[in-house]
C-alpha cells in the first residue's frame, strides 16, 4: 500500500515550517519532495531599500540560531566594498563571538537530534549546558540570540579582563561536558541504533549535489571555508577540518561534536591572543560602486553573500545564500529508501533553518485522498464559518 | 447491605474514585521523578508540590472542545475512550490487595484470575488500534498498524514472563501466588529475569520511551491520538495512568511478594512496591531514546522471548527439583 | 593555483571567448562569457578547475540586460562566471546536467527574475505561493513594492 | 557500546536542585549590557535625525509640532523596535538623549500601549563639539 504523508508545513518535528512530501510504501519511503515558500520574507527586495547600516540589523534577522554569521558574512563583503580594515581587536572579538555561537548552535542541534530520536534526557542535558555559552554570549553581548555585535568597521562592544577569564572558565567546562556527551550518543545502543546507517549520502552525491557543511563533512568532503578561504583572522589560528566517512546521521553527529572541540580551540587561542587596541573604525555612509562576494563558514555550512553597490548608501543587489537551502536536494537523496521513523532525525541532521513564504496551505481531504490547494482567504472564511456552528461561549475572559 | 457493599466497591474503593485520585498520583509521581532525572523541576505549582497537576489537566481537557472529524466512524471513535477505560479499571478490581482472603474465592479473586487479568490488559491495546482506525487520520493509521505490530512483538515475552511465577506457585490465582512467595521469599529471587522482561514488555504495553513508536511526536504527530481531543483524550489519559496502576500492581503482586498484612499494611506494600515499578519504569524512559518499529519486533523475538523462555525453563527445572 | 595563475590559465583556455577576467580581491575572480558559451565554461570549470561546488546564483537587474552570475568556488579560489541575457528575450541554458546542485538555485532565478532556463528538470516555483500571478517576478528593478498602510488589529483604531 | 551509558549521571541529579529556574516567581539576573527599550531623555536632544535615518525598524518618528518654537514630538514605536540599540550608537550628543533601558518583561495586549512619545523643545548643542559617533558601549540606566 503506497500513500502520500505530509510532514510540515506544521509538524511536531518541524521548528520552522516547510513541506516535506513523503511518498511511503508501509513504513519505507520510496520517494520524497520539498515545498518551500511558507516562511519567505522578500528580504532581498527589502534589502535594496535599506541603508547599509540599517542592512546589518537586516541580515542580522535573517535566521534566529546564526544571527551574528549572517550579519558577520555581509559586514565582511560591505568592509570590501568600502576598502575598509577593521582593527585586529574588533575582528578578534568578531570572529570570537563567531565561534561562541557555533558552539551554541551545534549544542542545540545536539539536543534537538536526541530529541527527534526521543531521547529527552540527553536533549535536556545538552541545553541545561548550552546554557553556560548562552550566558557566555550575554555577557559579551547584551542579549542571548540577536547579539549585534557587528557594525561596519569593527564591533560594537568590547570586552574585558574579568570577561575573558569568564569566557575561559565557561569553555573548559564545556569542554569536559562535550566530550561526556560525545560518549553517551555514541554508547547509549538505544540512540547508536537509530543513528548509524541512516541517511546515507555518499561522498560523490554529496559533491554533485553541492553539500555544504556538517552535512558535507560527514560524507568525506573537507568544505571548510575557513581553511579554504580564510578570511580576517583565520589563517593565524591552529585549527582542524572535522570530517567522517561513515556518511550517515552517526557520522553527522561525530562531525558536529568534533567541531565543538575545534571551536574551543579557537576560542581559547583567540581570548588569549586577544590584541590591544580599538575595537571599530570609523566607516563611511557610502559605498563605492562594485562587488563584493563574501563567504563565511556559519555553523550550518557556507554562507554566501553577493553584494553590489552602485555608488549609494543602499546596496544595489543583496543576494543571500543560507547554507540550508544548499543542502535540500542531499536531504531529498539522503530520505528516499529510508523509514517514516527517520524522517525527523534526517531532516534534523542538516539543522534546517527554513527562511522562505508562500500564501497557499495544501489539505488532504481524508476519505478521497484528492489534495485540494485552499487560499488563506477560503481558509479564513471557513475558519469564520466553523465558528459560527460552534456554540457561542463569548468572549474569552481571563478567570483571575 | 451487599447492594450498597458493591455499590461502595464500583464507586469508591477501590473502585473509581481511589482509582482516579490514585492513579493521578502515579502520573505525578512518574513525571516528578522523570523531570528529576533531567535536573528539571516537574509539577511544581498546582497543589503542594504540584500534586494536583495530573487532575488539573485532566479537568482541562474536560473543558476543551471536543471535535470528532468528518470522515471518522463515529461510534467506535465516540465509544472507544470510555470502553477502554472501563476495562482497564476492571482489571484493577483484580489486584490481590483489596481481595486478599485466601479462604473466600469471590467474583474478584478466584482461580485463573491472573489470565483474565492479562487478558484486560491486552484490550486496550486493541481498543487503540481500533481508535487509530477509526480516526481515519493517516498518522493515525500510520500509529495503529504501529500499536498492533508491536503487541505482536511484547506479547509472547510477557505472557511467558508473568506466568512462569505461577507456574512455580502453582495456582493460576494472584492472591495465592503472591501467599506463596510471601511464605518462601527466597524463590523470588529465581524469577528476577522474568521481572526484567515483564518490566520492559511493560514499558511497551504502555507505550513510553523507548517504545512510545506509535505516538512518536516527532514522526507521526500524535499517533494513535492525533484526532483525539477534549473529553476523549483525557478519558485515553486516564487510562494509561489507570493501566500503569494495574500494571505495575501486577508486577508486585507477581514478582515483589505481593502486598500481605491485611487491608491497610498491605495497602502501604501496595503504594510502596507499586511506586517502585513505576520508578524503575521512569527511569528506563530517561534512559533511552525511542527506537524504529523494526528495532522493537527484533529485540522483542531475538532477546526478550529467548530470555523469556529461559525463565520458564528454569521455573519448570526448580519446580521439578522443589517436589 | 595562486590567483594570477589561474587568471593565466583561464585565458588560455577560453581565449577570446572571456570576454573580461577580473581578479579584484583576494581569491575573488570574475569571469564573463557570452551565454551560448556558459554551459561549455562551466564544464571547463568543473574538470578543470575542480569547481563541482556551485555556492549560488544570483541574477542582477540591470535595466536593459539581466546579468546572471554563477559563484563556484574550488579550494584555491572563489570563481564567478557572469552572464548576461537580454530583457526582451530572458533566456538561459540549464546548467543542472553538469552541476546536479543547480536545480534549486535555477528555480529561484526563473520566478525571482523571469529568466526562462532551458531544460531545467524540475522547472516548478521555489519560493513563490502557487497562486503568485504570472508574469510577477519580484526582483526586477521595475516590479515596486507598495507597502500597505499599517493596520494595527484590535484596541483603539 | 554500554546498555544505560546514561545512569550514572541520571541518578547523581535526582536528588539535585534544579538546573531550571521557577521562573515568574523568581528571575535571574539581566547583564550589564543588556539592550531592552530605547527611551528619550529630551533635555538633550538636538534633533540631528541620526537616529531615525539608522533605525532599521523605522522604529523612531521625529515631527516639528511648531517649528518658531523648535518644539518637536518623537515617537518610538516599541512594536516595532527590534532592540538593536544602533540609536544608542547613532546619537551624537554627550551623554546620549538616545537610552536604553534594562526591562525585558514588556509584553503589552495593544499595540498602541508600546508606543511612547516626547513633546519637547530642542536643545542647543553644547560648545564643545559632540563626541563623534563611535559605537562605543552605552552603559544602560535604569
Amino acid at each position: 500500500m503506497s500513500f502520500q504523508i505530509p510532514i510540515g508545513p506544521q509538524h511536531p518535528a518541524l521548528k520552522e515550517p516547510i513541506s516535506l512530501r513523503m511518498t511511503v510504501d508501509g513504513e519505507v519511503i520510496t520517494d520524497a519532495d520539498i515545498r518551500l515558500g511558507y516562511n519567505h520574507r522578500g528580504l532581498e527586495k527589502l534589502a535594496e531599500e535599506k541603508t547599509w547600516v540599517q542592512n546589518i540589523y537586516l541580515t542580522e534577522r535573517i535566521c534566529g540560531i546564526c544571527s551574528h554569521s549572517h550579519a558577520t558574512c555581509f559586514v565582511q563583503g560591505v568592509e570590501r566594498l568600502m576598502e575598509l580594515t577593521p582593527p585586529r581587536r574588533g575582528l578578534y572579538i568578531r570572529y570570537l563571538v563567531s565561534e561562541l555561537e557555533r558552539v551554541h548552535s551545534h549544542l542545540l542541534w545536539l539536543g534537538v537530534a536526541g530529541h527527534e530520536a526521543g531521547f529527552d534526557s540527553f536533549f535536556m542535558y545538552t541545553w541545561r549546558d548550552r546554557e553556560i555559552v548562552m550566558d557566555l554570549l550575554e555577557m559579551i553581548s547584551g542579549n542571548r540570540v540577536h547579539y549585534a555585535m557587528n557594525t561596519i568597521g569593527g564591533v560594537r562592544r568590547d570586552i574585558d579582563a574579568g570577561q575573558k577569564a569568564t569566557i575561559l572558565e565557561g569553555i573548559a567546562t564545556l569542554k569536559k561536558r562535550s566530550e561526556y556527551y560525545f560518549g553517551i550518543g555514541a554508547n547509549e545502543p538505544s540512540f547508536v541504533a537509530r543513528i548509524a546507517g541512516v541517511g546515507l549520502l555518499s561522498k560523490e552525491q554529496a559533491i554533485a549535489l553541492c553539500a555544504v557543511g556538517p552535512v558535507a563533512r560527514a560524507s568525506g568532503v573537507a568544505r571548510d571555508v575557513r581553511k579554504e578561504d580564510p578570511y580576517a583572522v583565520y589563517d593565524e589560528l591552529d585549527f582542524e577540518v572535522c570530517t567522517a566517512d561513515s556518511c550517515d546521521v552517526l557520522a553527522r553527529v561525530v562531525v558536529r561534536v568534533k567541531e565543538l572541540l575545534q571551536s574551543y580551540r579557537l576560542i581559547e587561542q583567540m581570548v588569549k591572543g586577544l590584541p590591544d587596541g580599538d575595537i571599530v573604525v570609523k566607516a563611511p555612509r557610502k559605498a563605492k560602486p562594485g562587488e563584493a562576494l563574501s563567504r563565511y563558514e556559519a555553523p550550518r555550512g557556507e554562507n554566501t553573500h553577493y553584494i553590489k553597490s552602485n555608488g549609494s548608501d543602499k546596496p544595489e543587489r543583496l543576494k543571500v545564500r543560507a547554507p540550508t537551502l544548499a543542502n535540500y536536494p542531499a536531504t531529498v537523496v539522503m530520505l528516499r529508501k529510508g523509514f517514516i521513523a527517520d524522517i525527523p532525525l534526517i531532516f534534523a541532521a542538516i539543522d534546517p533553518c527554513i527562511c522562505c513564504a508562500e500564501r497557499a496551505v495544501t489539505l488532504i481531504s481524508a476519505r478521497s485522498g484528492e489534495e485540494s490547494i485552499v487560499r488563506m482567504s477560503d481558509l479564513r472564511r471557513r475558519a469564520l464559518d466553523r465558528s459560527k456552528y460552534a456554540s457561542v461561549k463569548g468572549n474569552a475572559v481571563w478567570p483571575f | 447491605m451487599a447492594v450498597l457493599r458493591t455499590l461502595l466497591y464500583l464507586l469508591i474503593y477501590p473502585g473509581i474514585l481511589f482509582l482516579f485520585v490514585y492513579s493521578t498520583f502515579c502520573e505525578w509521581f512518574d513525571r516528578k521523578v522523570y523531570a528529576r532525572l533531567q535536573n528539571r523541576m516537574g509539577p511544581t505549582h498546582t497543589g503542594r508540590f504540584g500534586l494536583l497537576q495530573p487532575i488539573a489537566d485532566f479537568f482541562k481537557l474536560l473543558a476543551k472542545e471536543d471535535v470528532v472529524p468528518d470522515a471518522a466512524d463515529k461510534g467506535l471513535f465516540n465509544v472507544l475512550p470510555a470502553v477502554s477505560l472501563a476495562v482497564v479499571s476492571t482489571a484493577a478490581l483484580l489486584l490481590p490487595v483489596w481481595n486478599f482472603d485466601l479462604a473466600r474465592a469471590g467474583w474478584t479473586s478466584f482461580s485463573g484470575d491472573i489470565i483474565v487479568m492479562l487478558y484486560l490488559l491486552s484490550l486496550p491495546t486493541l481498543i487503540l488500534f481500533l481508535a487509530a482506525w477509526s480516526s481515519t487520520n493517516l498518522f493515525s493509521t500510520i500509529g495503529g498498524a504501529r500499536v498492533l505490530t508491536m503487541l505482536f512483538g511484547y506479547e509472547v515475552p510477557f505472557f511467558l514472563a508473568v506466568l512462569s511465577p505461577a507456574i512455580l506457585a502453582n495456582s493460576w490465582r494472584l492472591a495465592e501466588i503472591s501467599a506463596f512467595y510471601q511464605a518462601k521469599p527466597l524463590l523470588l529471587l529465581v524469577n528476577l529475569l522474568g521481572f526484567v522482561v515483564a518490566l520492559i514488555a511493560v514499558q511497551a504495553k504502555l507505550e513510553r520511551t523507548p517504545f512510545d513508536i506509535p505516538d512518536a511526536e516527532t514522526e507521526i504527530v500524535g499517533g494513535t491520538f492525533t484526532e483525539y481531543s477534549g473529553k476523549k483524550l483525557a478519558l485515553f489519559r486516564l487510562t494509561f495512568d489507570v493501566e500503569l496502576v494495574v500494571a505495575s500492581g501486577l508486577l508486585a503482586a507477581v514478582f515483589l511478594g505481593g502486598f500481605p498484612g491485611g487491608a491497610l499494611i498491605g495497602f502501604v506494600h501496595f503504594a510502596a512496591k507499586t511506586l517502585f515499578v513505576i520508578f524503575l519504569l521512569s527511569l528506563i524512559r530517561a534512559l533511552t531514546a525511542r527506537i524504529r518499529i523494526d528495532q522493537v519486533v527484533s529485540f522483542a523475538w531475538k532477546v526478550l522471548a529467548p530470555l523469556a523462555v529461559i525463565q520458564l525453563l528454569a521455573t519448570i527445572l526448580l519446580k521439578g527439583f522443589l517436589s | 593555483m595562486s590567483d594570477i595563475e589561474i587568471v593565466e590559465s583561464l585565458k588560455r583556455d577560453l581565449g577570446a571567448k572571456a570576454l573580461e577576467l577580473t581578479n579584484p580581491d583576494r581569491r575573488r575572480i570574475f569571469l564573463k562569457v557570452a551565454a551560448p558559451e556558459l554551459v561549455p565554461t562551466v564544464t571547463l570549470l568543473r574538470d578543470k578547475y575542480d569547481c563541482a561546488y556551485l555556492a549560488t546564483i544570483s541574477g542582477v537587474d540591470k535595466s536593459e540586460m539581466f546579468e546572471v552570475l554563477y559563484h563556484f568556488a574550488s579550494p584555491a579560489a572563489s570563481i564567478t562566471v557572469r552572464t548576461e541575457v537580454p530583457r526582451s528575450e530572458p533566456r538561459i541554458a540549464s546548467i543542472s546536467a553538469v552541476i546536479p546542485g543547480a536545480v534549486f538555485y535555477e528555480r529561484e532565478i526563473q520566478e525571482m527574475f523571469g529568466v526562462a532556463v532551458e531544460g531545467i528538470p524540475d522547472g516548478r516555483r521555489l519560493n513563490l505561493p502557487d497562486d503568485w500571478p504570472d508574469g510577477q517576478y519580484p526582483l526586477r528593478k521595475d516590479w515596486k513594492h507598495v507597502r500597505p498602510e499599517e493596520v494595527i488589529p484590535g484596541g483603539k483604531s | 557500546m554500554r546498555i544505560a551509558a546514561f545512569l550514572p549521571e541520571l541518578l547523581r541529579h535526582l536528588f539535585k536542585k534544579p538546573a531550571t529556574v521557577d521562573y515568574p516567581f523568581k528571575k535571574l539576573e539581566v547583564p550589564k549590557d543588556f539592550r531592552g527599550t530605547p527611551y528619550l531623555r529630551p533635555e538633550l536632544c538636538i534633533v540631528c535625525r541620526a537616529c531615525e535615518r539608522d533605525c532599521p525598524a523605522e522604529a523612531i518618528e521625529i515631527a516639528a509640532v511648531n517649528e518658531a518654537e523648535k518644539r518637536f514630538r518623537m515617537v518610538i514605536h516599541n512594536d516595532r523596535c527590534i532592540h538593536c540599540a544602533q540609536c544608542v550608537d547613532s546619537c551624537p550628543t554627550t551623554p546620549k538623549a538616545m537610552q536604553i533601558d534594562s526591562l525585558f518583561e514588556i509584553a503589552a495586549d495593544d499595540r498602541h500601549k508600546l508606543k511612547k512619545d516626547w513633546v519637547y523643545v530642542r536643545a542647543v548643542m553644547k560648545p564643545k563639539p559632540a563626541a563623534p559617533a563611535a559605537p562605543a558601549s552605552a552603559e544602560p540606566k535604569v
